[in-house]
Formats: structure tokens, C-alpha cells, sequence
């Protein structure tokens, strides 16, 4: 396992290996060949999405394929929801997760619902991909974190990855599931490296990781974030404090168990979750914890998250908006009582 | 067998009674549930497509159990010409365990998709997308199926009706749209809320073809959904037909109606009728006799009595019910 | 103050006196007057919305004030946005606020982010009404509850009022709001009754209620489980158990003020929200009170919601879905650690 | 004043010389950005419209402030020509709080009511409804002021498109709909996503006007939305005006631009150059001379120079400004 990859180029291969594996996967969206029709446009020159991401798939695959869509969210998205309920898997691109304002639709009252809907005689086997977060100086409509509202959908499963490795087993995994998942991909992690194995493999979807071990508190981080709570860990450590870090890395279904015996392991828990703070995973996860882990539980639960306020663009704003291994480190220092503050 | 021809529509006896007991059957079905629904025996919001027979008809004619349709929130007509099974389709509106989705689904939402029946919609607008990805799925696997995306004349000015359409003539789709021009989207009227003068004339926008026929007529929506899906079926894709047509009832059941003028209301039940025309026709053209209609309509008489009775009897779903068919696996 | 209307009469009456307070205020939506341009129509025939809610509106305003639109939601929804960023205060109707998948940008990545895109240069006024509930047999696609979706969203204001009074109060609260304001009105509540006075009055937004007062535990409600809340709380009183019921009114600004109070209290937090059980008002409020109000609790937060799925139409199953005194005594007597369940 | 006509067009001394720097202030203010973004002084997705300044202008030019546009992600030259403040613009690009929005919008999102542009947009198609709200404004209150709704190619396909004019059209509401048909959404040719034969056709759709003008020539254009601008302004309702451009750069900073071809750049920067042939046109009507050219060329610079001398001095906004101007109040 010692090759190492980007984060983009562990995307790109999973699509390819689900397309090498299975002739009924295919991939649409805006420019994810690129340059349609273009007569003197040499395929490997062609775009490959937005980012690059799916740069050299229409090569391999053909325009057949690998579909370039008008900006037309509403209609692709549809599209793929009925494509998957008749013999097709496809891999809808949702180029920002922020664009689901044009297409809420066919993902909250038609895919997500078919199955429940025509009495389980439906079954949607898409995967949608979409880039989020903040830090890419992208403003306020490029650059939200939108999972919650696809986790609090009941027929849709949430993924989203932290790592390279993670996040081609896991898009394995959506590709292969016979149920809709939204696959969230961080715009400013595609150039985050680590070990990929080269051949096919699955992360199973509903299965938390320890990114590290501790005892004295859980640290719980989503997507990028879990990078975050690691860096904070790291500087915890050497003044003595042990956090756990814990990566749900599927939000729907959320592996509660992990959390939970985590918490009952280190009694406190803190929650980085770079989405606005109101009704976002991090609240999720306080409340089941506050629930079925409240017995072992020696501290209030903190939450390190967004303000309530749009993404800024100006780039100190922008720093200030986002969580920070000081903000969690801050966090932990009141959680564990500690009187002056820890610093880096 | 005998064929008979008529401004262009040769239909066998056999295809003319299908049709004819198709046409009956919706109009018996809802007749039916309009009756149930007064009487406070069927809950929800429930929309009826009695009086737009043809449109449904005419078109499913065409069409095979491999071929898809999408639907509205009236739903009803779609389901019965595309051969759903009236008993699982009433049993459904009972909210009943025997229904097509278990009772899940409801009245907006019957789908059968062995039958090709991609599901009622309770989104206005939202099957225009679906037809295009059912109808991907068609072109992908180059099979020589089609889709229909049935839409009313409301949902002709919802963004979908655009996204679906460019799409569908872009990848040159086999997909036909089908508007269902009733006049009115709940209380607001087509010549209200429409800036076009027909929505066939929106076709130009998509440089695909574009009809308007009498929807009352159900041989002239056969005849143009005829052409429409051998044009898809060769892979000449798309084309849209806008039929002229008229709901009997209200908008759901409950609707008072005072939008409607009486005469209006009155010419639709009587001469445009679209079962009393395609019945005098059947007669005159002496493809279907006094008798074989009696018989038809005995017939289908009984098979709703039948739906009714299944459903009365069928027990509601188990209360773990709730839980089941959410996800395949979770 | 002796008079007693309804929900929906509580409504109409409200945009009424607004409207007539306000020549900038206008009504806009799918048949919120009906039957334009009939010639026979008379106005009081009209339909006044789909439930009613807005009949006589017409009459009184004439259609160049109540506005009916096309199905189109995306496009009356950024009108209304726009209209109220350039000096229109509109009233916009959202008939089922599932229809949302429909208009999400125009909410989300516009009206919501005007003003701080701006740099605090617009302000946008705009009131939306919207329909939202389960137990109308109205199925998957017309029955949801989707207030923490908005929640969620900054720039945003959500009110979900539980009794006419309230209704009347915070629509004219919303109305003169110069911020945008998601108005939630539960459709099975339109024929509840109650006492509303005639006048012109406004109750704050962002400021909770108190329902019920008692000292055992607390119960928040949101919107009609206010009353499930009330109900659950009659029968306890009969065992001796006190509830205090708080209703939060507004969720997006909450008072957590008011909710903290009582549960330091009361020790002990039942939160009562009919939505899907992920990322709600019943996380987010057991969120905040898990830190904030730690010290305060002697046991595990508990919630009832709706479960992890789409609203069925079955009779039975919809009964089941949604949160009932039953489930929230249970829920109490968990609570209470009384080790056989109490029943009604 | 000396008054000038050509093709229907009259320009005097003052608009021409108007037109003419704004359309430098476009290109030189772009020029700049690109030059700065490549330098990796300027942070973001970045949107030049160089070369398209004559559509901008060409509208523009028939606005007064109370007259209301939305635009999209390439929005500095809307702004330029609806008549923001330049430093103010090259503030709010760097991010910086003496930005027109604080430096809290950036690039995709400069705004400036009292201008009546009511923001750059970064969601594709996000303008269409929203002219039509300002225009309904500008209706209730019987003013005579319109909304231009800027938008590309690539939003012609997009729902908004269809529901916005429709609206437009049924309630009469005084809104330009400005097509910029610069070729490409992206790296996705127009032909290939758009099933119209032009943009313009849509119109019919919608039973209004639509034309299709070379949006390389400023006169096409403020011909074209000089009559549409009246219409509107008399309460004659919508137009749909497509000009036809191009843009220099590519999609956004850092696009190699592989699916251009080379002619086709290499045309747009000389023979069809909008700034070159105005500057052509301008010399051999007389209506400027060389000299004046000149002082208007030598300012514009120096504008531009200023506005990033502005920019850079300027400091970033203060940390607490991230908690400010979410709401009027809360
Ligand atoms: C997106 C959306 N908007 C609004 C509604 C509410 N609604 C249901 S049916 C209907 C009218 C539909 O009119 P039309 O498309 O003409 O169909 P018809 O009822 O006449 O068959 C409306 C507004 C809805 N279900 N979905
Ligand atoms: C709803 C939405 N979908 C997709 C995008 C991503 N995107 C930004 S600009 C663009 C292309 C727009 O093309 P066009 O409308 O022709 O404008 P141009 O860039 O050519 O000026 C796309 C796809 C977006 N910003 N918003
Ligand atoms: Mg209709
Ligand atoms: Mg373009």
C-alpha cells in the first residue's frame, strides 16, 4: 500500500474502476467530459469537470458515457433519479453542492421517496457527487456545507470522506449501493495525498473510523474537519491530553455505536463540524450522545462550527469563519477545566 | 380481422375495444372514487382525470409494458391505460396493504413499474425529468423502448417543462411529451398563466415537432401519438403534443368549481364527451356492435365493484409497515 | 379579548390589517385569489388559496395586490425576493413547503444572502408563507415538516406558531420584520380555534412561551406538538407529575434563554418535533442544552420526532408517524425512571 | 450638439464618448484583474468579461439609476456600466472592507443598489426571476423604470430561464431579457445544450419579441435595447434580445481554453474586436477625433491604476465583521 495519490486522482479512480466493473454505470453533469462536440478537441484535452476531477474518464469511456449536461440541474438530476429506477447506476456530478437550490426536488420528493413511496417496488441506485466547503475563496454561493439536509432526508445515505483512501473505498461503496447517496467531496482537500491501494475496494457506508486513539476526550470531526481535530490532537497530546478522533465518514447511516463507546471510553466530547451551527451534524450527534450516552457523559458537549452567517469572501473572514485547531483546542481546554487557556 | 380506416387511424376490434374499456374503466374508476370520497369513505387529497379519457388512452395504446410513462397527481387514468391493476390501484387509494404500494403511496402516488407506470406525481412538473432518464436508460441499453410524460397545462410553465425538454432534444431521447391541456391548473386558467398562445408552440423553442390536437378525440390523439412514437422508436427523438381537453370534476374532490362556467361545464358531459363520441363512432363505423359495448360496460361495471369490495376487505398495513421500504439496505 | 376564531381566520385576518396598514405589502402565490381573469368569477367566489386560508383577500385588495401566480416557484419566489429589495414588502405563498425542491435557490443562495453579500446593503422584507404537516392523509410529498432546513439557514427567520393568537401575532411580526421570515402554518391546525383579539398587534419574534408551567420536567414542542406537548402534559398532572411545556415560537431566532431557564428548573428535557429525527429542531435545541444547560440536567435528553422515514398515506401508519401524548408519557416515564410505563 | 445617425442610430458627442470609456474602463478593469489574478495577488473564482463589453454598454447606455439589472458570475462589466464605483469594484475583488460590499460578496457577488444593479450572481440562471421582481416593483409603483436581466448561453437552458420570462410576459412586466450568447457555458458549446436554433426563437414561446443582434457592435446592441427599453417603458412588457459575442479570456482564471479554436480567438481580439470597431467607427463619423480618443484611453488607465492603488492601501475588513449584516435585526 505504498502508493500515494491526491485525494482528486483516489475520485477519478473509483469512477473508473466502477465503470470498467459494471457497463450500466455512467457519469453526467456540467463539463464532467467537457468541451462536447467540439470538433478539433482532442478528448484528453477536454475538461474533466470543473476541477479536473474527472479528467481522462471520457477517454477511456467515450461521450456515451460520460455525459456532458446543459446547466440544468433540475433535469440531470431527475434524470439520473429515473435512470436508476430503470437499469441504469449512474453517477450524477452536482458540480456545488450550493446548486441544490435548482434541483431539490428531484433528490427530497423523487428519488429519496421512490422506494418508500411505490411500496419498495422502486429501487435508486445513484450516486450523486458534489463539492462543498469553505476556504477556497469561493463566497458565499460556492462554498456551504450542505450535508444535513441530506442526512435529515430518510431514503438518502450520506458520505463524507476525509482521505484519500477513505474516499475511494467509500465512492466504491456508493457506486455499488442499491440505494441513493449523496457523496460529498471537499474542493479544498482534492489536493490532500495519501497511501491508495491500486486495485477495486469498498469503505463500508455506515461505519465509523478512529483516526486516533485517546482517552481523554472524543473529538468527533466531519469531512475535512476531521484533519482539524487530528492537527488538534496532535497538539494536545503534547501537553498530555489524549483525544480520540473519531470520523463518521457516512452520516446517514451514522455509526452511533463508535460515538457512543467513544464517549463512554473518554466522558467528553467535542463535535467540529464546519457547517452553520443550527440543525448541522454536530447538533445530531450532541443529541444522540445526550441521549443514549448521557451517563457517561463528565462534561457539556461542545460544538466547534460555523457562525451563522453566510461563507465571506474576504480572505481574513474567511479564516476567521471556518474551525481551526485553536478554536478546538480552546474548546477542550474549557471542557477539561483548565483555567488559562491551552495555545498551539 | 377487420380493419376499419379513418382519417389516417386503422384500429383493429380488438384495439377499439381496449380502447373503449379503457376509456370506461377510468371513467367507472373515478366515477366511483368521487362517490367514495363524498361519502367520507376515502381520505386525501384526490384528483380525478374522468373526462380526459382520451388523452390517456390514445396515447397507451401505442405503448408496451417496457415502455414508460410519468405521471401527475392525476394519476388515475395514466395507471388504468398503462395496466395497472384496478384492484391493487383502489386498494392503494383505501390506504390498504393489498394496494399497488402497500398503501404507502396514496392516490399521488400509484406507480407499477412492471408495467412501465414510473409513478403518479404529487410535484407539478416533476416527471419531466424522469421520462428523460427512463428514456436514457431506453437509448443507453438501444433498445427501441419509449417514455411519455404526461403533464398538465399548469406544469407547462414550471421550469422542469424547459430542463426536460432541452434535454430530451439535445440526447435526441425517445420521449414524448404529452400535455393534458384541461384548461386550468387548479383555479387559474391555461390563457392566465401561459404566455404562449398553444403549447404546442413552444416546441419551436426546442426545433422539435409540436401538435395541438382535440384531446376530446380519442383518434386523434392515437393518430399523433402514433407518429410521435415511431419517430422516438427510430431514435428521431422527441416531440411534444398538446391535447385539448376537460376535467369533469374539480380540481381535487371538494372543489366547488365557480371557475368554471356552466355551459362550459355542461358541453363537455354532453356532445364533447370523449366516451359518447368514440361510442357513436364505433357504432357508426360498425367496429364494435350495440351488444359488444353492452357487454364491455357490464363488464367493467363489475370489475370496479369487484376493486371496491377487494379494498373494503383488504386489511390496512401492519403497523411495522411504517419502518419497511425505505432503503434496500441500511 | 373574548372573541375566538381560527387558525386560518387568524391568518387571513392578519395579512388583512397588514396589508391595509402597508400599501408596500402584496400577496403573492399559486390561487391565493383563484380564477384570474374569469370573466363570471366574482371575486367572492374566488378561491382564496388551495385550503381557503386566503379567501376575501381579492375582494378587498383587487388583483393588482393579491396576485396569483403561475407554477412556478422559482420564479415568483426570486420575484418576491427581489420585489422586496427594491421596496415591495410581499407576501409570498409556498403552498406545501415540500414544494420548496422547487424554489430552493431563490431562498437559499438569494433572498437569505442579499444582505450579507452585500456588505449589509440590502435588506429584503419579504414574508413567506408556506403550509407545512402530517395527519391530512396528504402522503410523502405534502406532508413534510421541513422548518430545519431553513433553521439552517443564515439570513433567515422561521416561525412556527401552535394557536391562532400566536398565528396572527407573528404573521404581523413577520410582516413588518425587515428581514426575510419563513412562516409556517400547520394545515391540520386551520380549524383549531381560539381566543384572538380583533386589533393590530404583533407578538416578538425570537421570544418563547411558556404553555404551561410545572417544575418535573420540561417539554419543548414545535408548532402542533405544542399541543401534543399540552395534552401529554394533562394526563401527567394526573399522576402528579408537573410538565412545564414550553413552545419556542420562533426557531430561527430560538430563545434559549427562555428554554434554559427551564430546564434548570426542571432537570430534565423532552423535546417533542414531528420532523425526520435527523439534523431537526429536537437536535438542535438537545444540542444546545446538553452544553449550555449541562450542569442543570439529571437525565438523558430525550426526543420524540417522526422516525427515519417518508411520510406514509396509510390511515394507520400516518397515525403511527407522528408524535402522540402517548409516546411523549412514555418517553416522561423513562425519564422518571419509573420502571412500569404509564399509560393515558 | 452635434447629433450623428447611423443605422437608426443617434448618438451624441457625450453618449459616444460615455460608451466609449465605458467599454475601456471594461476591458482595461478586466485586463488588470487577469493580469493580478496571475500574479496570485487576487484570491477566488474569477470571471472576466473582456470582450463583451458592447452588450454591457450598449443596454447600459439607455439606464438611469432608479432602472434596475441582475447580471451573473462575469458581472464587473455589468457593474461598470450600470455605473459603479471602479475603486470601489477592484476593493471588493482584493477583499477588502472598503469593498462595495465590505469585501464580504467578492467577484461573483458585486453589488450596488443605489445604482440599481442588484448584484452579480454566482448561480447560473439566479437572475431571471429576480428582474422580475424589481420589475414588479417598478409596476406596482407606477414608475416608469425597467429591469435588465443579463444572462449567457449556458442559463438559456436552465429552469429559471422559462418560468422568469413567463412570468414576465403574462404579467406585462417591463423586463429586457439580454442573452449573451458569447458561445460557451464553460467548455460546452452553445449548440451542443441548447436545442434552439437561437435564443431568440425562445421568444415565440412566450409570445413576445426576440431578436438576435451582433453583440460585437455597440450600435446593434443600443439599437436593439433602445427599442426594447421603450416598449418596456410604456408598459408594452418583456423583450428577449440575444447578442451574439464572445470573451476573451477563458471561462474563469486558470481555463486553458483547449476547446476554442484558434481562429476563432485570434478573430475576436483583432477584426472583430466591439472596442476596435467602435473606435473605428467613432474616427471615420468624426464624432471623436484621435486626440480625444486618446485623453479618454490615458484616463481610463489611470482609473484603473488608482482603483488598485486603492485596493492594495486598503485594509481588510476588521474580524468582527464576519458576525455583521446577516440580518436587519436578530
Ligand atoms: C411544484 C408544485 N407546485 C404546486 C403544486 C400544487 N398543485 C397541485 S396540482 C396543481 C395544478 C396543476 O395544474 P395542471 O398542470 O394544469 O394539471 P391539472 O390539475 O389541470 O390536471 C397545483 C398548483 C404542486 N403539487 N407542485
Ligand atoms: C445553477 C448553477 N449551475 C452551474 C454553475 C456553474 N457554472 C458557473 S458559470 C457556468 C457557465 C455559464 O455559462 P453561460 O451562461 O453561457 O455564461 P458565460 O460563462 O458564458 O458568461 C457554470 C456551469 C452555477 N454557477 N450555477
Ligand atoms: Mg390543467
Ligand atoms: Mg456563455
Amino acid at each position: 500500500m505504498a502508493r500515494t495519490i491526491s485525494m482528486s486522482e483516489a475520485i477519478n479512480e473509483a469512477i473508473a474502476l466502477a465503470m470498467r466493473k459494471d457497463p450500466d454505470v455512467v457519469l453526467l453533469g456540467e463539463d464532467v467530459a467537457g468541451g462536447a462536440e467540439v470538433d478539433h478537441l482532442q478528448d484528453e484535452d477536454a475538461w474533466g469537470g470543473v476541477l479536473g476531477v474527472t479528467k481522462g474518464l471520457v477517454q477511456e469511456f467515450g461521450r456515451e458515457r460520460i455525459l456532458d449536461t446543459p446547466i440544468a440541474e433540475a433535469g440531470y438530476m431527475g434524470a439520473a433519479m429515473a435512470a436508476a429506477s430503470t437499469g441504469l447506476r449512474p453517477i450524477a456530478e452536482l458540480m456545488f453542492n450550493d446548486f441544490i437550490g435548482s434541483c431539490l426536488d428531484e433528490v427530497l420528493n423523487q428519488g429519496a421517496k421512490f422506494r418508500y413511496m411505490f411500496g419498495g417496488k422502486a429501487q435508486v441506485p445513484v450516486t450523486v457527487r458534489t463539492m462543498h466547503g469553505a476556504g477556497f475563496r469561493a463566497a458565499a454561493q460556492h462554498s456551504q456545507s450542505l450535508y444535513a439536509l441530506f442526512t435529515s432526508i430518510p431514503g438518502l445515505k450520506v458520505v463524507v470522506p476525509s482521505t484519500p483512501y477513505d474516499a475511494k473505498g467509500l465512492l466504491l461503496a456508493a457506486i455499488e449501493d442499491n440505494d441513493p447517496v449523496i457523496f460529498f467531496e471537499d474542493k479544498t482537500l482534492y489536493n490532500m495525498t495519501g497511501e491508495v491501494p491500486e486495485g477495486y475496494y469498498t469503505v463500508p457506508i455506515g461505519k465509523a473510523d478512529v483516526k486516533r486513539e485517546g482517552s481523554d476526550l472524543t473529538i468527533v470531526g466531519i469531512g475535512k474537519q476531521v484533519n482539524t481535530a487530528l492537527e488538534a490532537a496532535g497538539h494536545l497530546a503534547g501537553r498530555g491530553i489524549e483525544a480520540e478522533v473519531v470520523d463518521p465518514r457516512s452520516l446517514s447511516p451514522l455509526d452511533e455505536e463508535t460515538i457512543l463507546s467513544s464517549v463512554a471510553k473518554t466522558n467528553r466530547l467535542v463535535i467540529v463540524d464546519e457547517a452553520n451551527p443550527r440543525c448541522n451534524l454536530a447538533t445530531d450527534i450532541a443529541a444522540i450522545v445526550a441521549d443514549k450516552g448521557f451517563d457517561s457523559l463528565d462534561a457539556p458537549i461542545k460544538r466547534i462550527t460555523a457562525p451563522h452567517t453566510p461563507v465571506p469572501f474576504s480572505p481574513p473572514l474567511e479564516d476567521r469563519y471556518l474551525p481551526s485547531p485553536e478554536k478546538v483546542i480552546q474548546a477542550v481546554s474549557e471542557l477539561l477545566g483548565e483555567t488559562s487557556s491551552l495555545s498551539l | 380481422m377487420e380493419v376499419l380506416q379513418n382519417k389516417g387511424v386503422a384500429l383493429t376490434q380488438d384495439q377499439a375495444r381496449w380502447m373503449y374499456r379503457k376509456m370506461l374503466e377510468i371513467r367507472e374508476f373515478e366515477d366511483k372514487v368521487h362517490e367514495l370520497f363524498a361519502q367520507g369513505i376515502l381520505p386525501g387529497f384526490v384528483h380525478l382525470y374522468a373526462g380526459e379519457e382520451a388523452v390517456a388512452v390514445g396515447v397507451c395504446a401505442h405503448l408496451n409494458d417496457k415502455d414508460t410513462i410519468t405521471s401527475t397527481h392525476r394519476g388515475h387514468g395514466h395507471c388504468i391505460a398503462k395496466g395497472c391493476d384496478l384492484d391493487g390501484m383502489m386498494a392503494e387509494i383505501y390506504g390498504k396493504a393489498t394496494g399497488l404500494c402497500k398503501g404507502k403511496g396514496g392516490s399521488m402516488h400509484i406507480a407499477d413499474l412492471n408495467k412501465g407506470m414510473l409513478g403518479a406525481n404529487g410535484i407539478v412538473g416533476g416527471g419531466f425529468p424522469l421520462a428523460c432518464g427512463s428514456a436514457l436508460t431506453a437509448k443507453y441499453k438501444k433498445t427501441d423502448n419509449v417514455s411519455v410524460c404526461f403533464f398538465g397545462d399548469g406544469a407547462n410553465n414550471h421550469g422542469t417543462f424547459h430542463e426536460g425538454i432541452n434535454l430530451a432534444a439535445i440526447w435526441n431521447l425517445p420521449v414524448i411529451f404529452v400535455a393534458e391541456n384541461n384548461g386550468y391548473a387548479e383555479a387559474t386558467p391555461f390563457e392566465y398563466a401561459s404566455s404562449c398562445k398553444t403549447i404546442a408552440d413552444r416546441a419551436i423553442g426546442y426545433n422539435i415537432p409540436g401538435v395541438r390536437v382535440d384531446g376530446k378525440n380519442v383518434l386523434a390523439v392515437y393518430k399523433a401519438a402514433e407518429e410521435a412514437i415511431q419517430r422516438a422508436r427510430r431514435g428521431e427523438g422527441p416531440t411534444l403534443i398538446e391535447c385539448m381537453t376537460y376535467r369533469n370534476y374539480g380540481h381535487f374532490e371538494g372543489d366547488a368549481q365557480t371557475y368554471k362556467a356552466e355551459p362550459e361545464k355542461k358541453e363537455h358531459k354532453q356532445e364533447k364527451d370523449a366516451i359518447i363520441q368514440f361510442k357513436k363512432y364505433l357504432l357508426t363505423q360498425r367496429l364494435l356492435t350495440e351488444n359488444e359495448l353492452a357487454s364491455v360496460e357490464e363488464s367493467v361495471i363489475e370489475a370496479i365493484q369487484r376493486a371496491v369490495r377487494f379494498s373494503e376487505e383488504s386489511p390496512y398495513p401492519k403497523e411495522d409497515e411504517l419502518l419497511t421500504d425505505v432503503y434496500v439496505s441500511y
